[in-house]
């Protein structure tokens, strides 16, 4: 209905290949670009920002990562909140080791240990395929678990085994540390996110986005077209947990404030991957719609008793919460097993095709 | 269509904000309480939650609040989960919180950078972080009646006081191994040392607490002389299960507060007789207080509690003395600044000058229901005495007096601990005591 | 020299030292290996009869366990309460077919995985909602499995065998045989090897693919049960034991997804193996090493037998 | 005729010399069989056929000469280098592409990339530059692009250019899928049946666009097909394979007119 | 004929306009094409650097003042250059029918004794050798598209872009030549031959010279108030007078865009993404694209289809009287602001006619209600009248006074008279010089005072001076009574309901009418869809008794409104029966441009008539068809006839 593509014609193929050739999607973007640039931290409250945006953008990222793995290349990770935890850990011990330098330089300089972590991990997906991945990936996970508690060079040895934020400023505004305000950790949040989600976009829509999706879809033609496997599957390990490492990264340095090993624990790897199916597998929106959906939704569901008036204790509505996250989660497979991504697409072309049916 | 939904949900969310913003205008002392009823450490979360909201509700109801001001509590489900835990915190902190009682250590340490931020006190009652202990470089932290390190050396001087002392002998420590579980090492090491005793870890991890096996055909393997424990939720029945499969001797194991609740020995039942805990509070409701909690909130159906007998349990009775304490610090506050209605930094104040004594103890309902705490602006911990308990394959019975940790010592420790806390932050806001 | 003594003499110097130490931790990898077998049997009978990855069968056994010991404290007698949470299991698996499978057929395994997470997501908020969160103790003795232990005396010294360790490993086997009957002999069982082998063919022999993928929950719904049980009498019922459940993952691609043997031996397998790898190597690596351990032999073993222990040889085509 | 020597065909292209030989290839899947002991050659700029009834090993020998499968016994001489064995992506980058018996294209992805996907082994610009989408990168793509596009008027597939491949039907599919073997710059195109399940207009097309290939571009093609007539039509020689062994090499009507061929096909008993 | 002077000095001549074009609009595009994914663009800069090239490269070829250069092909803008290009070195163009069988373009091409031909691709190559034996004139062939080529022997053949190449490299050389051929031009030189169809007989070679385009395109585009920002899609054939006038005549006079689909598969995907803002397209097209969007539109959910019709019924209501601007209440004004949101301006844009400024249609008669729906979107569909001869423009309707019913009034220029016999004469700047080699036609057609015969009955409606025409003049008839027959007309109104895609009237000399129907597959078929009508042909869809019920019921609404007509009363229908194959031009039952060929359909279908006037129940027949590849094979059917209620004359108005 929105959409009004009469008279938009390519004349080169750069326009032509452009990510959103549409020009009322270019107009969509720069309006959801303004809205988080702008709008939310003009009227949002701290709690918005703090609790629903920060988080949001950071598992969004982390979806990303994921999605790359898995929603481009095939290969399915349950490891991958064990790979936010070697971002985590590694800009942790960057920041020891450079106090002075930029902090979110070192954020992402951290993405690439996890990525070496994740080639390490990613090693088994040559010979291993398909659901039998799984298990090299949670033993990725459960190894790496391990590693952060037993290696307490890893946590400079605190006693509480848990990493804490030091206080660090970029250009004299303080953006880590209990002492950052809401704000600037938004900005830097969603300034890295947008970046990194450009990029991907790069990425996905070049060579070697193409050569992981033809390992995706078809491993065999892939090759005997000339991808190399090792290649394409290890590069896509290593690009996914990248952004998962500078997710988990982000995650400490600029939402928790600290967090020990369970702030990477499996449950954060089924977390992501949730994303990344309900959002849609090889969708960049899906990932941000999925992360909004899979950490928002809780959040709209404790409130609601609130809003209501209604009594209801905590852990009822915590119960009632896993009960109708996991339903849904069930109902959405079933209704559009492509994940929202897809919904989001259907849209789209209905918008597009308005007011014809198809 | 999606981004609608998700308007829809930060409207929601920001209506919820408005709303309780504009409710705690009103005339009253907002005390948030962060609990856990769901996730694998439900069991014990359940009746802390319980006690403690019982004796707040007690209070509005039988006191109209304090001073005549009503409390208002708001529970937040954290499920034990850090990231839950600080968004409860965020959640609630803009509507006049006075203080956090975090009921992890997790959550603790995430909430310990937040405090002086946004002035708001985090009160861990006997567990988080044990330098936080040292008020002057943790003005906004309290962690009465003891830290964890006060209470391994308790328990360690009372090892020392059996069988012929504790030098050569060899400890086992059990822990969860989480940040929770691995807070004493560092003090184990240091008395290790200065007095002679061997020390072997069994770290659990969280997804085995159930599954113990090796650690105890490890156990079976050393062969330690006394097993301590600091175990929580499911773990702790385990252990004790298993130790008692391997027939390790049951009066040589002793566990931590948070290792010695009705619920993990019950299931065990007699196999565990001999098993000592330490605690703080004393179990039964053989209180006044608690018989008012009893009256004015269990009877008339205004309590989660699943049955009445809940009440006076291990678990219970520690929820419910953290909200005295809670209470009692609010008092101290309001006589301190003259206001019926505090805010954080008040509560602060309050904390710095909490003093349960036996007589306020005894005034309150309580009497020896714990040993007293005195707060001061150094010493946020108290280093209270500490007291064992012991299961007679039925029931808790209480079987010492307060140990007194050894204070000297602890408190060198945590000082230096303190100070390493402090050291890479620059900015920390520290105070000085006279 | 220290460390390399520490890795390749000292634990087998310390096994044979105290042969009924060794003896005592293989017992113990045993009584944990057939637990992890029977968790991985449920997977399996779920996942060669319908094609899913049934994730939710760890959460089965806590909600039938939690079922069985909600029912008797609220003063059902034992076995009542024993068969009402069968009824219950039976109630589950038809709910599952009827509200899930079926309108999933034909969806990636990756999407039926994701399905069965949330299944697990929806038991546990069902779990804790009726029956609280807290901790429960299983009826081990109303049910009349045995308790208590029994020392024997071996090699110098003593091995400590649980009463319900061995009952646990009796009907482990009971369960396999029965299982093994059910597939041989029976109608049904044979129409679910159809299935296995062949939808079409399972369909021209009239059978109805919904009836038996109720019946194959339905079927795991009681290997739930029964690990349910075993487990709890173990240690105790809660939603702990989910993170437990996700070891049979290593044990099935040691396995095999789809073979009932596979399973048994690769419970086992990771029983045994990881017992005695914690025990005698754990210290040297600060403890705690059976968090991973399993995975990691799997992945090895992967590496070498792609197609896991019983599975049949891939032979690539285009 | 010499085998050396290059010819003309009577409609006018040039036949070279040997581009590619098999010699006395044997491949076994454990104990069974799958071509036994076979040898034969593919000139430059010839269309060569391998028939055989189903099983025959066409396929197999398809999988070996792209070095999907790795024969037990026997050397590939390829472009005069001998090999016993290569990784497909190997064979690929020697100029080896190939289309499948059941198309095998990328569902996920449209018309235009999978043609571009054939087009990865002539890419070349870094992770950088792909990360920007800028420069080099996006030049680079363009340039491609431009060669795809002519690929995509060449076999006429204008109108499905950004269509997703699932959503085509059969025939155009395989006229994908030739579309990105093409997009490689193939010197030797192997077609594993190419109009399987086609009807007689698709496969008219099809032909006429495999002649084109051959004709425009010069390249040697060797096909696997069932339907002789196309193959008389087609294929400048033919190899006939039958339960993994040759019985019969040469021209179209000579292979026609073999006794072995003719029972293969009508399938007396052996 | 009025002898007129040059416009603006020098601008007498195509090439010279595009000189002015690449001098003043040098940067403007002036061709779009879509090939190889996006739209490949030339401004006037380069396209006079090609269009010389090319000329150049003619020269290179000998190419002689006065020879004729055949254009074969769909519309690409190498073969719009070549045009230009052969005008350049004083050459004539003649573009043909691309989809002309050999036969056809062998006698047009000995006709007009080309000597070069310039041909799209392989396929028109081919058309061309297969016939070059018979013609002796015929020098060189010039194909643009390369593919396919190798093999052929080049000596009388040449790649469009070699010649370019040469052409570029003797420049030196042929630059002063071509300068001396441009000056040789002028306002009286021949611009261009075309040849009509015709319906009947071989078809003539109308001589257009450059004052007829160019004149003839000055006053539409003054008319219209076209300028260089307009762009239009060039689908039409390159051979029509049309196409000619729009993407060369007004083209080069305002120097606006013409933008090339990429094939014929995709012209409505390119109209989409071109989206242009001057449109031209017979009445079928229109027809057929209402049609296909109510059939899209019944697909769509209740409540989609619910806001569709209610705003399209508002929109009926007052959206013409708004382009007209007429006044509307503010109301409706709003209702019709919201309805151009929800539904006309995303409707239009899936038409790709959201920017269309103005568009025509023409050829034919378009229904009313196809005409006043694109008009209420707010699409400024306007007709007109013209014909090859008069270079298109006769009538034509200004803004605010257009109607379905008449074709408007006389152009700027245009001068019309009505003959005696209702025949409609007019005579104007754009009429034609001649027909080629061809006098007696010439004569017949346009008398000394330079008045021609168009052929068409017709006339001018009392009060508001514009024209309606009725029918081609020679096929107005009389019935048996004596009471006129008009075919067309009735036809007309038959085709105006989407089920019939074809009607053939007879009734000339006879007591009554009767006629033939052809259904249209694609309406009715999706109609039997929604009706559970089963079909697996369209033969079987024809004789179903349900479709015949359904177009009875249309037969029957024209006998309502044609018996309130004075004149054409006579006219209703009494018998019908529905044919079972499409007509179609392979068969010689149509024209190229569609036009039905009556004289072949009452040869062919001889029983079909007879048996409309036996008053038979149902008729057995055999038919010839010709498949797309050529073969001949004969399709047999038993025909169903049907009666027709007609009604009574109603009184005439005084």
């Amino acid at each position: 209905m929105f959409y009004r593509e009469a008279g938009q014609y390519k004349t080169s193929y750069k326009e032509d290949s452009a990510i959103f050739p549409i020009l009322q999607d270019r107009i969509a973007i720069w309006f959801y670009l303004a809205v988080a640039f702008v709008i939310i931290p003009l009227f949002g409250s701290e709690f918005l920002i703090n609790s629903v945006m920060i988080p949001f953008l950071v598992f969004a990222l982390a979806t990303i990562g994921l999605n790359i793995l898995t929603g481009y290349t095939g290969q399915i990770s349950l490891g991958h909140g064990a790979f936010m935890g070697v971002g985590a850990y590694s800009t942790y011990k960057l920041v020891t080791y450079f106090p002075d330098t930029n902090v979110v330089v070192l954020i992402l300089l951290s993405g690439f240990f996890s990525a070496a972590v994740g080639m390490v991990f990613g090693l088994p997906s040559l010979k291993i395929k398909g659901f039998y991945l799984v298990v090299t990936t949670l033993a990725a996970q459960f190894f790496l678990e391990w590693a952060f508690i037993r290696i307490p060079w890893l946590y400079n040895y605190n006693d509480s085994g848990a990493i804490e934020v030091p206080q660090r400023e970029v250009f004299n505004i303080i953006v880590t540390g209990p002492d950052a305000s809401v704000l600037s950790r938004y900005f830097v949040v969603l300034s890295i996110v947008v970046v990194m989600t450009w990029i991907a976009s790069n990425i996905i829509h070049g060579r070697i986005g193409r050569s992981w999706m033809m390992i995706r879809d078809m491993d065999i033609a892939a090759e005997l077209i000339g991808v190399r496997p090792l290649f394409a599957k290890l590069s896509s390990f290593a690009v996914s947990s990248f952004y998962a490492g500078v997710a988990g990264a982000l995650m400490v340095f600029l939402w928790l404030g600290a967090a020990e090993v369970e702030s990477f624990d499996v449950n954060v790897s089924f977390q992501i991957l949730f994303m990344v199916i309900i959002g849609g597998l090889g969708s960049l929106v899906g990932s941000f719609l999925g992360a909004a959906f899979i950490w928002i939704l809780p959040i709209v569901i404790r409130a609601v008793p609130r809003i209501m008036g209604m009594d209801i204790n905590a852990s009822t509505v915590e119960q009632l919460n896993f009960m109708i996250v996991g339903a849904l989660i069930v109902l959405f497979l079933i209704i559009e097993p492509h994940g929202l991504a897809r919904m989001w697409a259907i849209l789209k072309q209905k918008l597009r095709v308005w007011p014809f049916p198809y | 269509m999606f981004k609608k939904i998700t308007m829809g949900a930060v409207a929601v969310t920001l209506a919820a904000t408005l709303q309780v913003t504009s409710a705690s205008a009103g005339e009253s002392l907002y005390v948030p309480q962060l609990s856990y009823r769901t996730g694998p450490f439900a069991a014990g979360g359940t009746p802390i939650a319980n006690g403690f909201g019982d004796y707040l509700a007690m209070i509005n109801a039988r006191d109209g609040g304090i001073n005549g001001v009503p409390i208002k509590t708001d529970e937040c489900e954290t499920g034990y989960n850090s990231q839950k835990g600080v968004e409860c915190y965020e959640a609630t902190k803009g509507k006049g919180a006075l203080v956090y009682n975090p009921y992890s250590t997790g959550i603790t340490l995430q909430l310990i950078p937040k405090a002086p931020v946004d002035k708001i006190p985090v009160f861990s009652m006997g567990y988080g972080l044990s330098a936080a202990a040292v008020g002057e470089k943790f003005p906004w932290t309290f962690n009465y009646p003891a830290t964890y390190w006060d209470q391994m050396s308790s328990i360690i001087k009372f090892i020392d006081s059996q069988d012929g002392g504790i030098k050569g002998k060899k400890i086992g420590f059990i822990y969860l191994d989480v940040g929770y579980g691995r807070e004493p090492i560092p003090l184990l090491d240091i008395l290790s040392k200065k007095m002679g005793f061997k020390v072997v870890k069994f770290p659990v991890g969280v997804k085995e607490m159930q599954s113990q096996s090796s650690q105890w055909l490890n156990v079976r393997k050393e062969r330690p002389d006394w097993m301590i424990m600091w175990g929580w939720g499911a773990m702790n029945t385990t252990a004790i299960k298993e130790a008692a499969k391997i027939r390790y001797p049951m009066d040589h194991f002793i566990g931590n507060w948070w290792s010695g609740a009705d619920v993990d020995l019950r299931p065990v039942g007699a196999a565990a007789k001999g098993y000592r805990s330490a605690n703080m509070a004393a179990s039964g409701a053989d209180f006044p207080a608690i018989q008012d909690v009893l009256k004015y909130v269990v009877d008339k159906g205004k309590s989660q509690v699943k049955d009445r007998s809940e009440v006076g349990t291990v678990l219970y009775n520690r929820g419910l003395y953290n909200a005295v304490a809670v209470v009692e610090a609010i008092r101290a506050a309001q006589k301190l600044t003259g206001k019926k209605v505090i805010d954080g930094s008040d509560m602060r104040l309050g904390f710095e000058n909490l003093d349960l004594s036996a007589e306020r103890m005894k005034e309150i309902g309580l009497p020896n229901f714990a040993l007293p705490i005195k707060g001061s602006c150094k010493n946020h911990g108290s280093g209270g005495a500490i007291f064992l308990q012991q299961w007679d394959g039925k029931k808790w019975v209480r079987t010492s007096d307060g140990i007194t940790p050894m204070t000297d010592l602890v408190r060198a420790a945590l000082v230096k601990a303190a100070d390493k806390y402090v050291a890479d932050k620059p900015g920390w806001q520290t105070q000085t005591c006279k | 020299m220290d460390f390399l003594y520490s890795v390749f003499i000292g634990p087998f110097i310390d096994m044979a030292s105290a042969p009924d130490f060794l003896l005592q931790v293989l017992w113990e990898g045993f009584v944990a290996g057939t637990l992890y077998s029977l968790i991985a049997l449920g997977f399996v009978l779920i996942f060669k009869a319908s094609g899913v990855f049934n994730f939710a069968q760890g959460i089965m056994a806590v909600f039938a366990a939690l079922t069985l010991v909600g029912l008797y404290e609220a003063g059902v007698p034992a076995y009542l309460a024993l068969l009402i949470t069968i009824g219950i299991m039976a109630l589950l698996a038809v709910g599952v077919e009827r509200l899930i499978l079926r309108h999933m057929v034909n969806q990636d395994e990756i999407i039926l995985f994701m399905a069965t997470i949330g299944l697990s997501y929806f038991l546990i908020g069902l779990g804790e909602l009726i029956f609280g969160g807290e901790t429960k103790s299983m009826i081990t003795e109303q049910l009349g499995l045995p308790t208590g232990s029994t020392t024997v005396d071996v090699a110098g010294g003593i091995v400590i065998l649980q009463h319900i360790d061995i009952a646990a490993a009796v009907i482990a086997v009971i369960m396999v045989v029965a299982l093994a009957v059910f597939f041989n002999i029976t109608r049904i069982g044979r129409a679910l090897r159809a299935v296995a082998d062949d939808h079409q063919a399972a369909l021209s022999v009239g059978i109805s693919l919904n009836q038996i993928w109720a019946i194959v929950w339905f079927a795991a719904g009681i290997v739930a049960l029964a690990t349910g049980i075993m487990w709890g009498a173990r240690s105790d019922v809660s939603f702990a034991l989910q993170i437990v459940a996700l070891k049979a993952l290593p044990v099935l691609m040691l396995g095999g997804f789809t073979s009932i043997p596979g399973a048994i031996v690769g419970g086992l397998i990771v029983g045994f193996g990881e017992k005695l790898f914690e025990v005698y190597w754990g210290g040297l690596m600060g403890g705690g090493v059976e968090g991973w351990f399993a995975y990691v032999i799997a992945l090895i073993f992967l590496l070498f037998r792609p197609q896991g222990l019983f599975g049949d040889k891939i032979i690539e085509r285009v | 005729m010499s085998f050396d020597e290059s010819y003309t065909t009577p409609d006018g292209r040039t036949i070279g010399g040997v581009l590619m030989e098999m010699r006395n290839i044997t491949l076994r899947f454990g104990g069974v069989t799958a071509i036994k002991d076979i040898s034969f050659d593919i000139r430059q700029g010839e269309i060569r056929a391998i028939i055989g009834p189903n099983g025959a090993g066409k396929t197999s020998m398809l999988n070996v000469i792209n070095g999907f499968y790795h024969p037990q016994e026997g050397e590939i001489i390829f472009r005069g280098e001998t090999r016993r064995r290569m990784r497909p992506y190997e064979a690929a980058s020697q100029g080896i592409s190939r289309t499948f018996q059941n198309v095998a294209l990328f569902q996920g992805m449209s018309t235009l990339d999978n043609i571009m996907a054939g087009r990865t082994l002539k890419m070349h610009k870094n992770f950088f530059w792909q990360m920007l989408r800028y420069g080099p990168a996006l030049q680079e793509e363009i340039e491609h692009r431009k060669v795809v596009e002519k690929i995509i008027d060449f076999l006429e597939i204008q109108s499905i250019r950004k269509k997703p491949v699932g959503s085509l039907p059969y025939g155009l599919q395989k006229r994908v899928e030739l579309a990105r073997a093409l997009a490689a710059e193939p010197s030797l195109l192997l077609l594993d049946e190419p109009m399987a399940g086609m009807n007689v207009e698709e496969k008219e097309d099809m032909s006429r666009f495999i002649l084109d290939v051959n004709d425009e571009f010069g390249t040697t093609i060797a096909l696997i097909e069932h339907d002789m007539g196309v193959v008389m039509d087609l294929a400048d020689r033919v190899v006939a394979l039958d339960y993994g062994k040759k019985i019969a090499d040469g021209t179209p009507q000579e292979v026609q007119s073999n006794q072995a061929v003719i029972d293969a096909y009508l399938g007396v008993a052996h | 004929m009025t002898s007129q002077a040059a416009p603006e000095g020098e601008l007498d001549t195509i090439p010279r306009l595009l000189a002015r074009n690449a001098r003043t609009y040098g940067d403007k595009p002036a061709y779009r094409e879509k090939e190889f994914g996006i739209w490949q663009s030339w401004t006037w800069a380069e396209t006079e650097k090609e269009i010389r090239n090319l000329a150049l490269g003619f020269l290179e070829l000998d190419m002689q003042v006065g020879d004729h250069v055949a254009i074969i092909g769909r519309n690409r803008p190498a073969l719009y250059w070549a045009m230009v290009a052969a005008q350049s070195v004083g050459a004539v163009p003649v573009p043909l029918y691309q989809d002309s069988v050999a036969e056809e373009m062998a006698y047009v091409l000995d006709h007009c004794g080309a000597r070069f031909v310039i041909a799209e691709d392989q396929e028109q190559v081919d058309k061309v050798l297969e016939v070059s034996d018979r013609l002796p004139q015929l020098e060189q062939i010039i194909y643009y598209d390369k593919r396919g080529m190798r093999k052929y022997d080049h000596t009388r053949l040449n790649a469009l872009r070699d010649i370019q190449a040469e052409g570029a490299a003797g420049h030196q050389r042929l630059e002063p030549i071509l300068a001396e051929r441009l000056k040789q031009q002028d306002y009286d030189t021949t611009c261009v031959i075309l040849y009509t169809s015709g319906t009947t007989g071989r078809p003539k070679g109308v001589v257009l010279s450059n004052r007829n385009i160019i004149e003839s395109s000055r006053i539409s585009v003054e008319f219209d108030k076209l300028t260089v920002d307009d762009s239009v899609l060039a689908y039409l054939p390159m051979a029509w007078v049309g196409d000619f006038i729009f993407s060369v005549g007004q083209c080069y006079w305002t120097g606006f865009c013409v933008n090339c689909p990429e094939s014929a598969d995709t012209m409505q995907a390119d109209l989409k993404e071109i989206g242009p803002t001057y449109f031209f397209a017979p009445p079928r097209f229109f027809e057929g694209l209402l049609t296909a969007v109510m059939i899209r539109m019944e697909d769509a959910s209740p409540l989609k289809r619910k806001i569709f019709h209610y705003f399209m019924d508002h929109a009926k209501k007052v959206g013409s009287r708004l382009l007209d601007g007429k006044p509307v209440s503010l109301w409706d004004r709003l209702k019709y602001n919201i309805g151009d949101f929800v539904v006309y301006a995303p409707l239009k844009n899936q038409l790709g006619m959201s920017r269309v400024r103005i568009g025509y249609t023409a050829g034919e008669a378009i229904g009313p209600e196809i005409f006043e729906f694109y008009r209420s979107l707010g699409i400024n569909l306007k007709q007109l009248y013209g014909q090859t001869e008069a270079s298109v423009y006769i009538t034509i309707q200004p803004d605010g006074e257009v109607r379905a019913d008449t074709v408007g009034v006389p152009a700027p220029g245009v001068e019309i008279r009505i003959g005696d016999n209702g025949e409609v004469y007019y005579r104007s700047p754009g009429t034609f010089v001649e027909y080629y080699k061809n006098p007696e036609s010439t004569a017949s057609t346009k008398d000394p005072e330079g008045w021609v015969a168009t052929g068409d009955a017709g006339y001018f409606e009392e009060g508001t001076g514009h024209l309606k025409i009725i029918d081609r003049a020679k096929d107005v008839g009389k019935l048996a009574d004596g009471s006129l027959f008009a075919p067309k007309y009735v036809e007309n109104k038959l085709k105006f309901y989407p089920n019939i895609l074809e009607a053939v009237l007879f009734g000339a000399d006879r007591e009554n009418c009767v006629a033939f129907i052809n259904i249209d597959l694609s309406a009715v078929g999706n109609w039997a869809e929604r009706n559970n009508i089963g079909y697996s042909s369209y033969q079987e869809l024809a004789g179903h008794p349900k479709v015949l019920d359904m177009i009875q019921g249309h037969v029957e609404e024209v006998n309502a409104s044609l018996a309130t007509d004075p004149m054409l009363n006579g006219c209703q229908i009494h018998r019908f029966l529905i044919l079972h194959k499409e007509l179609d031009p392979d068969d010689g039952e149509m024209t190229r441009t569609r036009k039905v060929r009556r004289r072949i359909i009452d040869e062919k279908y001889a029983d079909l008539i007879q048996a409309l006037y036996d008053g038979s129940t149902e008729v057995s027949t055999t038919t010839e068809v010709t498949y797309e590849d050529g073969r001949k094979g004969s399709i047999s059917a038993t025909l169903e006839i049907r009666e027709a209620r007609v009604f009574p004359r109603e009184a005439k108005a005084a």
